[in-house]
């Protein structure tokens, strides 16, 4: 495998390798279904287009979380952010609804700039402190449960419906991508991140103002965050706590295994792409096979570490 | 600590032993007014917002306010190790009885014995303990299992099916109440002939969740022949419509919009049964803490019994209201008790009181 | 003046824990009594071990995401064996930590020789610790034996009486019949493993590798096999943990949810406790300290009456705000280029 | 870790004691030593000179284990060893104190120094004797005032730098090697440093001593060995060789030729004025000033503020006092963003081009562009045309050799890599450029094109104030040396009146008679 992937970019091995992991995990789930019911509904359009519905609140945290990531920074506070979005959206109601969950995820988003950027506390326990502010927030808004949880037509219509056949939380999701990748390729901003995750001091010496970097890009997270939340509330038909809760660690490993640096700097969005779909893939095989929870776990954490071990022969680039 | 004594107790009508070996206890009498503490675990679903309430509501309540010198409600969250913390200090504190919804079936033998040791009285209900050391109340959740279990296979026989997927919904996992009722619902299953194939989601009592869970477990496993499922029922008609799910036999709690849902849309399939865990179950729990501390003879086990409703015994007003929202639980009120704080009556008072 | 200034950070933690401590003792109507000082051990050991586990892996520069999770591992071992005679208790235990410390050096070799990020290896490795925990426990129970029980959670009086290992009320005895046996073991544990660990050539190791890579390797000093040591040491603390948690609910529970809650307040707390998470600097008392002043913070929701909901918010503002004080230091840097290194 | 060559019994001084045949070293295409032969003996005082990029340190990092020889033979009391580590140099007896310090800085003094053995009690590191085995060794080097407990972050660039060599000699050497060990030292120190020399000596101890200030050497070694462009050119006696001669041989005789012709002095507009710029207690009252189309060096000793000067221009220090004008534009920029662009237009190159100046995994182009996304972008968007036109001139410009721009910089050759950094900020076309020894471990050839570079950058009517570390750079390529001593500029030295003795003599700040 090593011989054969060596010609390619190092950067572009890990999302190969994901890519041929997926099919994998295709085949050996329709195998499964071949022989139990007869049927092969993995390969059927309507249900990976339902698939990708599922998938795009995870794919659409994970495009934020890539971000920070690839800052080298890490954003813990998704979980309550998401929720905090929802609740709030819900809770607003109305045409201003969408609007409203939007602007606390970019609140948040720059609350954690501002704290990791300036006050250069690590993000890592930054965003957790900020993840229980918004906890406790939400707890002492909600008294426990939304007063108005229910989600508006609109956002029902994001997640829920379909257009053309096609689920519209797909066209978010979609919409989302093309605009992360166009900020990481195309722009001076997306360059910057980089720039700022390989070596900040470098970048700081080139005039980049790293610290604006910085903020920006928990501002694209919290958004992002913000935006799942939007259409999970729209799907579940309500906010709810804890809804956020599910998002965090998944969203983290679809970013790693798509092949982005933990550390920062290095990182394509199709490779997150790729990871999200891998991991979404791979819970609902495991659940069609009727996998017990315990079995699920083990798999999920043994499929990680042995990709990465698989990416990390390739190349030396430790995820 | 409490003597067992020989029954029967006070107020049979209200405190029901559970069977007729539930054996019986006796605290020796305090003279109020007491202190009494309630601890819940998890919190963050509609329930046990609308237990909390109820439990305040009754400390109000004339026949409880004067014999209740000092009342405290707290929520530890699910970590054992916190909620034990909690009864411990309020034992220390010197409160004469506890109530409480443990957030695993053992694990409290310490607790016991120190409330023992301090002639308090701790009452477990809902998810109660795996323990006759202690006086619980509940209802009983292995028969709300078969019973929802059998509700839906008899409609299924009256259609001719015999075998194909169901889909149960479960509870927060770790509990006693989710683990009963599964135990309760999966037996009748093996029992009955056909082959079933039981497809599990956990929903955590959250119609938020398992509106989310039974939407991805449909876009799975595509269709189920029957949903049974614990609190968060609400959720569960939610995904069926949004996935344009046909109609079929669902079994459920109490809530307000399962009702509704199950009353308009009997006619095209949905043939649902609600069985109410009361919420008011938290009121029952602190009349027999004060009933025992008083000194008065106690069933070990009190049972409060299931509140059933088919969907052909529903009606509008009295055991379900179209024009009140879905998120509470209609079965609230216990008259047997004195307990008749009824669901519309609790869920009518704003929210900022609650704690 | 100057170790005074290199332990500012854990004098400082301490300094807050006995303010919170001692004015909630102050407060609670049976504050210094031995009861409450056995019920607020109880409550702490577990997450203060979790706590220390994390220590290693943050000296280290890295940080572990599977702490919590093999607490809850180790935890269900535990429901299982620790009961029957003596001996089979004994080696019940022993086990436990066995496991503990198997999964911990499995950590270790994984992050040295798959040169992985500990980060993302053990997020990994915490999801099959749990998948294990559900594996052995997939409901909640167990029967730990109810003496040990009683015994480890309450004063070294009810230990002795407990097992009759000689008169309780012996009059020598008095004087320290009252510590609670879970502060003894949280402490003991403490000191017999980690100032020994700190001392050893490995545990100095540990600190140089956060401290800065290149020079240690500079200096010779063993640096694969600190790692994975440091590794397999967090995955024992963690079965302390997790130990203690079975024998305090005697039954173990493949909580999902506590897990991740453990994990980061572990985080939190070795944050509070003054380690750095950048590495090099710090030490697991202070983390241990850090979790005190966790749990002391929540206490006080159950003597005031503040409002429940409003609780979780002021825990949160409370650990953002103690956080953040690191951040003075940042604001007096006059070298810009000092705030990237 | 293996014993490499058995324990050393201390031997007459006259064999060899270390012994290098044909050893060559080659890092990515730069050849750092070619066939060098080098024999180091016992009780000697070895000086090691040459300029920037000559090899010593590679020399040296090779006697003591850091890097391997790509060819030849090392002997240590006659037997053949390769050492794969620092720790089996040291346990031949073999110990370097290197240019870059090997400390940790969270740990304390003591630790520090007994790092690598420390003394034990029942298998635990026991803290008293360590402490006190740090008291000797730093009072063997009159550092009392150093603290064993203290930190080695809380402590002053000398305090580390004395560490360094407490930690050195508790390692028993028989060979101590100092790679610019004294070059951040405190004169105070630097004498001690120098007795302490002498006692090694006396106890037959061999000191291979790398520095760049002839007066030290003159002052201290019995053996001296010059080093060009990775060669070893000689070795011979102190006083075989007089001054003037052991320089040519360091620079070689082309000396003239490598430099750009230096234009006749001309009056010049003033473009960059600094009046009395303070900062911490690194600047004390800095005055200076540099004309359009004026190259102007910084010169004196590592240390006496010539870094910090260049960071405060250029925004990167806070609290900084004193008034700058930089063509029209008044006031010290607050940080390099504001410093590049508006009418400053400064840029800076910086020391350390691997960890300031380049983001070393990413591709060439990005480097390129790092500081002028700005210059090829529509609002925020980046033009893909204009990038590519931007890079390619860059490219052509300083005839960067590459073979892709898509390749990371890193694929690149030191001195490939420095062009980049330059090249990055030409595109941002600065009207004031300031350089922090650019030319620092670049070969030769580089250097000449450098060289040539700035002149030609200077006669585009660009002010450009360089410091180097290397005399021989500031006296072919500067229209006047401003010499700095202990934070200020205390020597301007024009036209005839740049001589290396004059340099030397300022930058120790004793006049000219005793300078070497
Ligand atoms: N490039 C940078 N990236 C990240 N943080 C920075 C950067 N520069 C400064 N900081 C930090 O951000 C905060 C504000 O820095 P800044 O220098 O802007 O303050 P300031 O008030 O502007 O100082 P001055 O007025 O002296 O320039 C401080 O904590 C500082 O340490
Ligand atoms: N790790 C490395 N990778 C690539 N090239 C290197 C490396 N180390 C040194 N070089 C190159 O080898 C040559 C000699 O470097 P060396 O550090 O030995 O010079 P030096 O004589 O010590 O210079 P200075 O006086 O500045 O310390 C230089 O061209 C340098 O660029
Ligand atoms: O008994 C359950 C209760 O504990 C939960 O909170 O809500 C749903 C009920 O079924
Ligand atoms: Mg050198
Ligand atoms: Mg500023």
């Amino acid at each position: 495998m090593t011989k054969l992937f060596s010609h390619i970019k190092p950067e572009n091995r890990p999302i190969l390798i994901a890519s041929a992991f997926i099919l994998v995990i295709l085949m050996v789930g329709t195998a499964f279904t071949l022989s139990t019911a007869g049927t092969a509904p993995l390969l059927s359009p309507g249900y990976v287009l339902q698939q990708l519905q599922i998938g795009s609140f995870l794919g659409i945290v994970a495009a934020g979380m890539m971000m920070v990531i690839l800052l080298g920074h890490i954003d813990l506070s998704v979980p309550w952010t998401l929720t905090a979005a929802a609740m709030m959206a819900t809770a607003v109601g109305g045409d201003m609804a969408v609007p409203t969950g939007l602007a606390v995820g970019l609140i948040v988003g720059l609350v954690n700039g501002l704290g990791v950027a300036y006050l250069r506390i690590p993000s890592m326990i930054f965003t957790l402190g900020v993840d229980s502010v918004m906890r406790g927030l939400m707890v002492a808004h909600t008294g426990g449960f939304a007063p108005q949880d229910q989600a508006t037509p609109f956002m029902r219509f994001l997640a829920a419906e379909k257009v053309l056949g096609i689920p519209m939380a797909i066209f978010v999701w979609a919409l989302v991508s093309v605009i992360i990748t166009i900020v990481l390729t195309r722009t001076s901003f997306g360059r910057s991140i980089y720039a700022t995750g390989i070596r900040e001091g470098a970048a700081y010496l080139s005039g980049i103002r790293t610290r604006l970097v910085i903020i920006g890009a928990f501002m694209m997270s919290g958004v992002c965050a913000a935006i799942a939340g939007v259409l999970l509330a729209g799907y579940s038909a309500k906010a709810y706590q804890g809804m956020g809760t599910p998002y965090l660690l998944p969203a983290i490993a679809a970013v790693v295994l798509g092949g982005t640096r933990i550390l920062g700097g290095q990182g394509r969005y199709v490779g997150t792409l790729v990871g999200v779909i891998l991991i979404v893939l791979l819970n609902s095989v495991l659940s069609i096979m009727q996998m017990p929870e315990a079995g699920r776990q083990v798999i999920y954490g043994s499929v990680i570490i042995g990709m990465l071990l698989v990416y990390g022969r390739g190349t030396k680039v430790t995820a | 600590g409490p003597e067992t004594v020989s029954g029967p107790g006070v107020e049979p009508e209200c405190f029901a032993p559970w069977s007729g070996d539930t054996k019986y206890m006796q605290w020796e009498a305090k003279d109020g007014p007491y202190k009494l503490a309630v601890v819940n675990g998890f919190v963050g679903n509609g329930w046990r917002i609308q237990m909390i309430k109820t439990a305040k509501a009754f400390a109000e309540d004339p026949a409880m306010k004067d014999k209740i010198s000092e009342f405290k409600v707290v929520s530890t969250g699910t970590d054992a190790a916190v909620q034990l913390g909690a009864i411990e200090d309020f034992i220390n504190q010197g409160y004469d009885a506890i109530v409480t919804i443990a957030v695993a079936p053992d694990g409290f033998d310490r607790v016991i014995r120190l409330a023992d040791k301090n002639n308090v009285v701790l009452v477990p209900f809902d998810n109660v303990l795996d323990t006759d050391k202690v006086m619980q109340v509940n209802e009983d959740q292995l028969e709300m299992g078969h019973k929802w279990a059998q509700f839906v296979l008899d409609q299924l026989h009256e259609k001719g099916v015999k075998s194909g997927k169901i889909l149960e919904v479960r509870g927060l996992p770790g509990n006693s109440v989710d683990r009963d009722r599964s135990i309760g619902i999966n037996k009748v299953f093996e029992d009955d002939g056909g082959d079933w194939e039981i497809v599990q989601v956990v929903g955590n009592w959250d119609d938020g969740t398992t509106q989310k869970v039974v939407a991805d477990a449909i876009a799975v496993h595509g269709q189920f022949e029957a949903v049974v499922g614990q609190g968060g029922s609400n959720g569960v008609i939610q995904a069926l419509k949004d996935a344009g799910h046909p109609w079929v036999p669902v079994a459920g709690e109490s809530e307000n919009g399962f009702r509704k849902a199950i009353a308009q849309y009997s006619g095209d399939g949905l043939k649902g049964i609600s069985i109410g865990q009361s919420p008011g179950l938290v009121a029952v729990a602190m009349k027999a803490a004060v009933s025992a501390l008083e000194g008065n003879v106690m069933p070990q086990l009190i049972s409060v019994p299931l509140p059933v409703a088919t969907y052909d015994e529903l009606k509008d007003g009295e055991n379900y209201w179209s024009d009140l929202p879905d998120n509470f639980f209609t079965v609230n009120e216990f008259p047997p008790c004195g307990v008749n704080i009824s669901g519309p009556a609790i869920m009518a008072q704003d929210e900022s009181d609650v704690n | 003046m100057n170790m005074w200034r290199q332990n500012r950070a854990f004098v400082g933690a301490l300094a807050m824990l006995a303010v919170l401590y001692i004015t909630y003792n102050f407060m609670h109507p049976r504050g210094f009594s031995t009861a409450v000082l056995v019920q607020n051990a109880n409550e702490v050991v577990a997450i203060a071990f979790v706590a220390m586990a994390q220590t290693l892996p943050v000296l280290l520069g890295g940080l572990d995401l599977s702490v919590g999770a093999v607490m809850t591992l180790t935890a269900c071992v535990a429901s299982v064996l620790v009961n029957g005679s003596p001996a089979e208790i004994l080696f019940g235990m022993a086990a436990t930590l066995a496991v503990g410390a198997a999964f911990g050096f499995m950590n270790g070799v994984i992050i040295v020789y798959g040169r992985l990020q500990p980060i993302i290896a053990t997020l990994a490795t915490g999801a099959v610790a749990l998948g294990l925990a559900l594996f052995i426990r997939p409901k909640p129970g167990g029967d730990v034996d109810g003496d040990l029980n009683w015994a480890l959670t309450n004063s070294l009086w009810d230990l002795v009486d407990t097992y009759g290992l000689f008169d309780p009320d012996a009059a020598w005895f008095q004087p320290i019949a009252w510590i609670p046996v879970p502060l003894i073991l949280l402490f003991g544990i403490a000191a017999l493993v980690w100032v020994p660990f700190k001392k050893s050539v490995t545990g100095r190791t540990v600190y140089a590798i956060g401290s800065a890579e290149g020079a240690a390797y500079m200096s010779g000093l063993p640096i694969d096999r600190a790692r994975i040591a440091a590794f397999t040491l967090g995955g024992f603390l963690a079965s302390c943990g997790g130990l203690y948690l079975a024998i305090q609910t005697s039954s173990g529970n493949a909580d999902v949810m506590q897990a991740g809650a453990y994990t980061l307040n572990s985080i939190a707390a070795v944050v509070l406790g003054g380690t750095s998470l950048l590495g090099g600097a710090g030490g697991a008392i202070g983390s241990l300290v850090g979790a005190l002043i966790l749990r002391v913070i929540s206490f006080y929701f159950r003597i005031v009456s503040i409002d429940p909901l409003l609780q979780p918010l002021i825990e949160g503002l409370v650990l953002l705000a103690a956080v953040s004080l690191g951040a003075i230091r940042t604001l007096r840097v006059k070298n810009r280029l000092e705030l990237f290194r | 870790m293996s014993k490499t060559g058995e324990p050393v019994t201390s031997q007459s001084g006259d064999a060899p004691y270390v012994q290098l045949s044909g050893i060559s070293k080659y890092f990515a295409g730069i050849r750092a030593l070619e066939d060098v032969n080098f024999a180091c003996e016992l009780g000697s005082t070895h000086a090691i000179l040459g300029e920037n990029g000559a090899g010593k340190s590679t020399l040296i990092k090779i006697m003591s284990g850091v890097l391997q020889p790509s060819a030849g033979e090392m002997r240590v009391a006659g037997k053949p060893v390769q050492f794969r580590s620092p720790s089996e140099a040291a346990d031949a007896g073999i110990v370097c104190i290197f240019q870059e310090l090997s400390l940790l800085p969270d740990l304390s003094v003591a630790d520090n120094i007994s790092i690598s053995s420390p003394p034990r009690r029942f298998g635990l590191i026991d803290g008293r004797a360590q402490r006190r085995r740090a008291e000797e060794l730093l009072a063997r080097i009159r550092c009392e005032d150093v603290d064993p407990r203290a930190l080695i972050r809380d402590l002053s660039l000398s305090r580390r730098q004395m560490v360094e060599i407490a930690k050195a000699l508790g390692k028993q050497p028989k060979v101590l090697i100092l790679d610019e060990a004294t070059s951040a030292l405190t004169s105070r120190d630097v004498e001690t440093v120098y007795d302490l020399l002498g006692r090694l000596k006396a106890d037959g101890v061999a000191s291979l001593f790398i520095s760049h200030r002839m007066h030290e050497v003159d002052k201290l070694c019995d053996t001296l060995s010059v080093f060009r462009n990775g060669s070893h050119v000689e070795t011979f006696r102190k006083g075989e060789r007089s001054p003037s001669e052991i320089v040519r041989m360091m620079i070689g005789r082309d000396v003239e030729a490598q430099f750009p012709p230096r234009p006749e002095p001309v009056a010049r507009s003033v473009h960059l004025s600094i009046r009395n710029l303070t900062w911490e207690n690194r600047l004390k009252g800095v005055n200076l000033e540099v004309g359009k189309g004026e190259i102007v060096g910084l010169g004196g000793l590592d240390g006496q503020g010539q870094k910090e000067l260049l960071l405060a221009l250029f925004g990167v220090l806070r609290g900084v006092e004193g008034t700058v004008k930089a063509g029209e534009v008044a006031g010290i920029p607050s940080s390099p963003d504001a410093a590049k662009g508006g009418k400053a237009r400064i840029a800076l190159v910086p020391e350390d081009r691997k960890t300031e100046g380049l983001m070393l995994p990413m591709s060439i182009a990005d480097n390129l562009l790092a500081a002028s996304y700005a210059k090829v972008s529509n609002g925020p968007m980046i033009d893909p045309a204009k990038e590519k036109a931007a890079v390619r001139e860059g490219i052509r410009k300083l005839q960067i050799k590459i073979g892709s721009a898509q390749d990371p910089v890193a694929t690149l050759s030191g001195g490939n890599q420095q062009k980049v950094v330059i090249a990055k900020w030409l595109m941002t076309d600065p009207e004031i450029i300031l350089l922090n020894d650019p030319t620092r471990g670049i070969d030769v050839g580089t250097k000449q094109e450098i060289y040539k570079l700035m002149r030609d950058l200077a006669d585009e009517g660009r002010a450009i104030l360089f410091y180097s570390t290397d005399y021989a750079e500031l006296i072919g390529c500067c229209d006047r040396i401003a010499v700095m001593y202990d934070g200020a500029i205390l020597t301007e030295l024009t036209g005839d009146a740049i001589s290396e003795e004059a340099i030397v003599a300022a930058s120790l700040n004793i006049d000219t008679g005793e300078a070497a």
